[in-house]
This record gives structure tokens, C-alpha cells and sequence, in this order.
């Protein structure tokens, strides 16, 4: 089933004519990557999808009704993840999810501890936002994709800053997340070693 | 004549008023054929250049 | 397919746990909302040294310059509102979090005013004794920035989220929201007048009061409108 | 009701087409209605009881004053239909209407103190009217502050339009306000610009005058609109073939 349909994008950036025509449908329990040189498009496709960039024309549909219309019912299913972090340097990894992620479930400490598990971020670290690495940020942040247990993942550039196993880490959560029947649409240059059945692939030009 | 434009003795304050104005109509008229001369000279250059890019392609 | 995510949370409490979060920021950081009240202060303090010390020709002044004063910091401030969550993705999780976004950014507004605005409305009424108020004016002077200020809070957020992300976002700022906060400024500054002649101060409370109701119902649709532009 | 000219009117080519229809009709009517107010006000016209020839700066003030805050009025309705319609046409003429709003409305200002020095004996009186003519401009300049900071001309349109629909709502009030706070300051009998009770011969030319400046602006707009409809326009056919560019 076709969860998340996309028809006919178009999108310009100034001058630039960046989405033209662009088509995409993406399955339950199916990852679409997309890739591209950098200025291709990638991140504003993500963006037009996730709805923060309205396209000049074209639709974004999501179970069947544009996401435009409805866009509470969407944005509730959706796990979104941009070039910012969106962490404050002045929480500790787990107050930063609790005030993120928490605005949009009930969370339990132990949840949060879970999640960090995940990720492998050592859920004993009290360090505030500001003291981490960037990867560790990133881990942090993919953790706060965990928590809000959303239907779909979009994901900008999710391994960034990640160390080799960070990226392993990245390829386990999102197996795991279509194993349990999610969408996922990940910007990256990383190739995702994933079943040739549940990986669709994009590329920008 | 003289008499219709001293205005009555307020002709310093009455004619600058009209001058001005004059000034501001002609001015916007000018600024607008401008602004809507180079409109049609950028649109005119992103045309062909469109052309030009289909051309090679 | 997946099932759908369990305990999902009001809009209510959600605004409450923005808010929570948002003072508890502020709480770890306080050098930067006690910058608008020093710079409140120092405002103030000019007024006498640039004219007179004479408490009598003071008191025709206060409302004049607790106003501005009032006016100039709380326009220093509204860099703090969106500034840091537009850099760093929080915005951008804002809106797409399914979350009615004028209520999210209404509930940030006001931790904003607690953080920034409340303290010119404890300060002002000192400040506004020593250009020479009476004491009596104290609750009449508190009263009139009360209202005033949290208008001006909902007025400036409008304008900060327009500038967000712009270069020159300062000064543009201040050319955006000064000439909006004109009503605050003519119906706060009367009422505080008054207060400090002692008389009845109901005309322009009444039309303050109906100034910030109507600027807390329109500024965040207005706002969290200007925000989404803004991400684009 | 039938709301395809409302469509029609939306899609860039005709607009394009009609607004160069429209244009030299608007021009040659303002230009029309304004010479005969002009021989009205300035010739026909009998001095005013008490201010001599000097009410006569009305004939110029009083529709510079009120263009500027109908080209407000405009400007936001046009931003209004294009934030909703998402429509770039409305988006163009909006962003036409800001910088001629801006030049009426210094120009009321500086007829304004030209006028107050003889009255007044001053060229600037914390007048109702002049002081909410300064707060508009402040407005003005602040729409096009911000026009002009953003790169982006769709974002520049979309952020503009919520300033401008802020504005609208705003004006009214800044309005109240400024005259309140004149009522209570006034010692001084203050001076009406437009008395009601005009005669015939001295209102019908600044009636004339009046509509002469409002079609001036229709004007305007219109061949401003034109070549902002050009830079918003991503479909380059019709360009190429309007422009005759090979294609």
C-alpha cells in the first residue's frame, strides 16, 4: 500500500528549477533514498514532503488526502529530521527528549533510557547538549525519532557526523522501523545495505 | 495674471505645493515605465537563455 | 502497517511542557534576560541626567520616558524569541509536530514575557517613584505596564518572526514593530499619567486591556504564519 | 456566482493582457479629471471666507492623503488574496502598490506643513492627521524594509503580505489612537482640512481631483503590476511569445 504519494512537484529556488515534475510513491515497510550532487534538490524534496516547502505546483498526498489540507493528521504520523538537531545546548541528552519528543507523547524515564540505548549514547551521560560531539548530537536526535514512534521517517542526512558505527547503528533502527511496517524517505550519500524488496532509490539530478 | 498667481499673498507656500506634487506624479510615472522596462529586459534575457539551454541539451 | 504511536498528548499540555522547557532554558541562562531590564534601567537613568534633577519637572516626563524606555528594551529582546530555535531546527520541529503552531508560539510568547517583560513591570513603578511619582501611583503605574507590556511582547513577536533568519534582522526589526506599538505606547503612557496625577485611570485601561486581548488572539496566527514563511 | 474572471484574471498572461488594455483608459480619464479639478480648484473656485487663497493646497493634500491610505488598503487586499489564492498576480500588484504609497504619503505629509506654516505659523503641528500620515509612512518604509531583506521574491511576497495584513489592522487603530491622543493635548482650536459644509464650487473640484489621483494610481499600479508579473512568471512560453524572443 502506498502510503505517501507525491505528484507532478515542481519547485524553483530563485532562478534555480529544481523539482520538475518530480513523481514518488513510497510502500509501507519501504525506504526511498534519495540521493544526488549537492544543490541537487535533495533537501528541499524533503522539505516539500514534509511540508514546510510549499511546491509551486504539485501535491503531496498522505493516506489518500493531501497533506495540505489535512496537514495535522500528517504531521502527527511524522518523524522529521533537518539539518538542525533542534537541541538546546543548556538540556542533558535525556531533558532535551523529554521536552521535544514529549510534547508530542507521554514519555516514561525509562522510554527515554531505551531510546538512548538505541542509539547508543550511554544513558548515564548527564553532559549538557553544548558538551557533546556532533555525532553524539545526532545520535541524541535520531533518538528523538525513536520516541515519537511515527509511521514515517524523514530523515535529512541522518548519518552525518556518525563514526562506521554510528551508520551501522542508523541501518538497524531503520530495518527495525519497516520490520514494524513504517515509511521511511532518507537523504544520504551512504549506501543503506538493506533487502533489494524494501529499498527504492531516488536519484536527483 | 500676477494677481492670480500671488494667490493672494500665500503663492510660497501654494505653488511649492504644486510643483511637488508635479514632481511626485512624474517621478512615479517614470520609475514605473522604468521598473516595467527592465521586468521585460530580465524576462527577455531568462527566455532566451531558457532557448539557448534547450538548444544545447 | 504500523500501528498508531500510544499517549499522545493534548495541545494543552503540550503548550505547558513548551513552557516548562522554555523557563527552564532561561532559568540556566539568566544573563540574557536581565539584559533588557539593565538596559531598562540605564535608559531611565539618562532621562534626569540629560534634563533636570528637579523631581517636579521629572514627574511630567516619567511616563514619557518609562514608556519608551519600556518600548526600546522590549524590542531589545524580541532577538531572544525565535532567534536560537530558528538556527538550530526547533522551529522546524515546531511545525511539523502536528501541534497547533500559533498556540506553541503563544505559549513561548508568554515565557518570554515572564522572562523579559515582568521584570520592567516590577522595575517600573520604582523607577517611575524616583523621577518623582508619588507612592500612591505605585499599583496604577504596575497595572498600566502590565497590560502594555504583554502587548508589546505579542505585537514584537509578529516581527521577529517576520525577520527571522534575515541579515539585517536588528534594525528591521525596530522599523517593523516601533510603528505598531504606537497605541501601546499613546494608551500606556496616558494611563500612567494619570496614575501618577492620581486620577481615574478606566478610559485608557480599558482600551489597553482591548489592545492586548486582540493582540493575543490575532499576533500568533499572525506569527506562527510569518514562522512558516520564514522556514521556507 | 461565477468566478472564472476571478481565475482569469489570476492567470499572469491575461492579467498581462488586460492590465495593457486598461492602462492608457485609466491615464487619459486621471489625466482628464485632474486638469479640469485643477481649473476648478486653482481658477473657478471662490476663496475661502477665512483662509483666503490658501485653502487651495486642499486641492492637492486632501487626495494625496487619501490615496496614501487607500494604496494601504489596496496593497493589503491584493497581499491578502495572493497569501490566500497563493496568486503571484495579486502577490505583483501588491508589491506595485507599497513604493507609490510611500511617495503620496510624503507627499501629503509636506503639503501638509506647507500648508499648516501660514495657518499654523509653523511648518510642523503635532496634528492628528499629519502625525498618523508619519506613522503610515513608518509603515510603508517598514513593508519595503522588509521586501527588500529577503532574496526570495515568493518568500519576499508571503512575508510582506502578513505585514501588510498586520498593518491593515493595525492602521485603524494607530488612527484612533493618535487622534485621542490629540484630543486630550490640544490647547490650540485646531483647523479642519476639509470642512463639510464646502460649497459646490469649491468641492466638486476637489472631488474631480480626487478621482483623478485614485485613476492616476490604477494607472501606475497597472504598468508596475505588468513587469512584476514578468519577474514572478516561471512559464517562459507565453513570455517568449509576448517578448517575440525566438523559443
Amino acid at each position: 500500500m502506498k502510503l505517501l504519494i507525491a505528484e507532478n512537484l515542481q519547485l524553483w529556488r530563485g532562478e534555480l528549477h529544481v523539482l520538475r515534475g518530480l513523481s514518488l510513491a513510497v510502500d509501507v515497510g519501504c525506504c526511498l533514498q534519495v540521493t544526488g550532487i549537492n544543490g541537487a534538490g535533495k533537501s528541499s524534496l524533503l522539505r516539500v514532503l514534509a511540508g514546510l516547502l510549499p511546491p509551486e505546483e504539485g501535491s503531496v498526498r498522505w493516506r489518500d488526502i493531501d497533506t495540505r489540507r489535512d496537514p495535522y493528521a500528517f504531521h502527527s504520523e511524522l518523524a522529521w529530521l533537518g539539518h538542525g538537531t533542534a537541541l538546546k545546548g543548556d538540556l542533558s541528552a535525556r531533558e532535551n527528549l523529554r521536552y521535544s519528543a514529549g510534547l508530542r507523547r507521554e514519555l516514561t524515564p525509562s522510554m527515554i533510557d531505551a531510546a538512548l540505548a538505541r542509539v547508543g549514547f550511554a544513558h548515564a551521560d548527564q553532559r549538557l547538549a553544548r558538551q557533546m560531539s556532533a555525532g553524539q548530537q545526532r545520535r541524541v536526535a535520531l533518538a528523538r525519532v525513536l520516541l515519537l514512534d511515527s509511521t514515517l521517517w524523514l530523515l535529512d542526512e541522518p548519518t552525518s557526523n556518525l563514526d562506521r558505527s554510528g551508520q551501522q547503528m542508523f541501518t538497524q533502527l531503520l530495518e527495525a522501523h519497516l520490520d514494524e511496517g513504517g515509511l521511511a524517505v532518507v537523504a544520504t550519500h551512504q549506501p543503506l545495505p538493506l533487502a533489494a524488496q524494501r529499498l527504492q532509490t531516488l536519484e536527483l539530478t | 495674471m500676477m494677481q492670480w498667481l500671488s494667490m493672494g499673498g500665500y503663492w510660497m507656500y501654494l505653488w511649492p505645493s504644486y510643483l511637488l506634487t508635479l514632481l511626485v506624479l512624474v517621478l512615479n510615472v517614470g520609475y514605473a515605465r522604468r521598473s516595467a522596462r527592465l521586468a521585460r529586459l530580465e524576462a527577455l534575457r531568462r527566455v532566451q537563455g531558457a532557448a539557448a539551454q534547450q538548444g544545447r541539451s | 502497517m504500523k500501528p498508531p504511536a500510544t499517549g499522545v498528548v493534548s495541545p494543552g499540555k503540550a503548550g505547558w511542557r513548551l513552557v516548562q522547557r522554555d523557563l527552564r532554558l532561561g532559568l540556566r541562562r539568566p544573563g540574557e534576560w536581565l539584559q533588557p531590564l539593565v538596559f531598562f534601567l540605564v535608559v531611565t537613568t539618562l532621562f534626569p541626567l540629560a534634563t533636570s534633577p528637579e523631581l517636579s519637572r521629572l514627574r511630567d516626563m516619567a511616563p514619557g520616558a518609562l514608556w519608551v524606555a519600556a518600548l526600546l528594551s522590549s524590542l531589545l529582546a524580541l532577538e531572544l524569541l525565535f532567534r536560537e530555535d530558528g538556527q538550530d531546527g526547533t522551529l522546524e520541529q515546531l511545525a511539523v509536530s502536528g501541534l497547533p503552531l500559533p498556540w506553541l508560539l503563544l505559549a513561548k510568547t508568554c515565557v518570554h514575557w515572564l522572562m523579559t517583560g515582568l521584570p520592567l513591570v516590577l522595575a517600573g513603578p520604582l523607577v517611575a517613584t524616583a523621577l518623582g511619582a508619588p507612592y500612591a501611583s505605585i499599583p496604577g503605574v504596575f497595572a498600566a505596564l502590565l497590560l502594555g507590556s504583554g502587548a508589546l511582547s505579542l505585537i514584537g513577536a509578529v516581527g521577529a518572526a517576520l525577520t527571522l533568519g534575515l541579515h539585517r534582522g536588528g534594525v528591521l526589526l525596530a522599523l517593523l514593530v516601533l510603528p505598531l506599538a504606537v497605541p501601546v505606547l499613546i494608551f500606556g503612557a496616558r494611563a500612567t499619567s494619570l496614575a501618577i496625577a492620581q486620577d481615574p485611570m478606566t478610559a485608557p485601561m480599558y482600551l489597553l486591556g482591548a489592545i492586548a486581548v486582540l493582540s493575543a488572539t490575532l499576533a500568533p496566527l499572525a506569527a506562527a504564519a510569518a514562522v512558516r514563511i520564514s522556514l521556507e | 456566482m461565477d468566478w472564472t474572471w476571478f481565475h482569469r484574471f489570476g492567470s499572469p498572461p491575461h492579467f498581462y493582457r488586460i492590465a495593457g488594455k486598461l492602462i492608457p483608459w485609466f491615464a487619459w480619464l486621471a489625466a482628464l479629471t485632474g486638469v479640469a479639478g485643477l481649473i476648478g480648484g486653482l481658477i473657478l473656485a471662490p476663496p475661502d471666507y477665512q483662509q483666503g487663497e490658501g485653502y487651495r493646497i486642499i486641492y492637492v493634500h486632501v487626495p494625496a492623503a487619501v490615496l496614501s491610505t487607500m494604496a494601504y488598503a489596496a496593497m493589503a487586499t491584493a497581499a491578502g488574496v495572493g497569501l490566500i489564492w497563493r496568486m503571484n498576480v495579486a502577490h505583483a500588484v501588491a508589491a506595485s502598490c507599497a513604493a507609490i504609497g510611500a511617495s503620496f504619503t510624503f507627499l501629503a505629509l509636506v503639503t501638509g506643513s506647507l500648508w499648516g506654516r501660514p495657518m499654523w505659523g509653523t511648518y510642523w503641528q503635532w496634528d492628528p492627521r499629519l502625525t498618523s500620515e508619519l506613522v503610515m509612512l513608518f509603515l510603508y518604509l517598514g513593508y519595503m524594509g522588509l521586501r527588500d531583506a529577503i532574496d526570495d521574491t515568493a518568500r519576499a511576497d508571503r512575508a510582506s503580505a502578513v505585514l501588510a495584513l498586520v498593518g491593515v489592522i493595525n492602521l485603524p487603530i494607530i488612527h484612533y489612537s493618535v487622534d485621542w491622543w490629540n484630543s486630550l493635548h490640544q490647547g490650540h482650536t485646531l483647523l479642519k482640512f476639509a470642512k463639510p459644509s464646502m460649497p459646490p464650487s469649491m468641492l466638486v473640484p476637489l472631488l474631480l481631483l480626487m478621482l483623478g489621483f485614485v485613476l492616476y494610481f490604477a494607472a501606475i499600479v497597472l504598468v508596475r503590476s505588468r513587469g512584476e508579473v514578468l519577474r514572478r512568471e516561471r512559464n517562459a512560453r507565453w513570455i517568449a511569445e509576448l517578448l517575440g524572443a525566438p523559443s
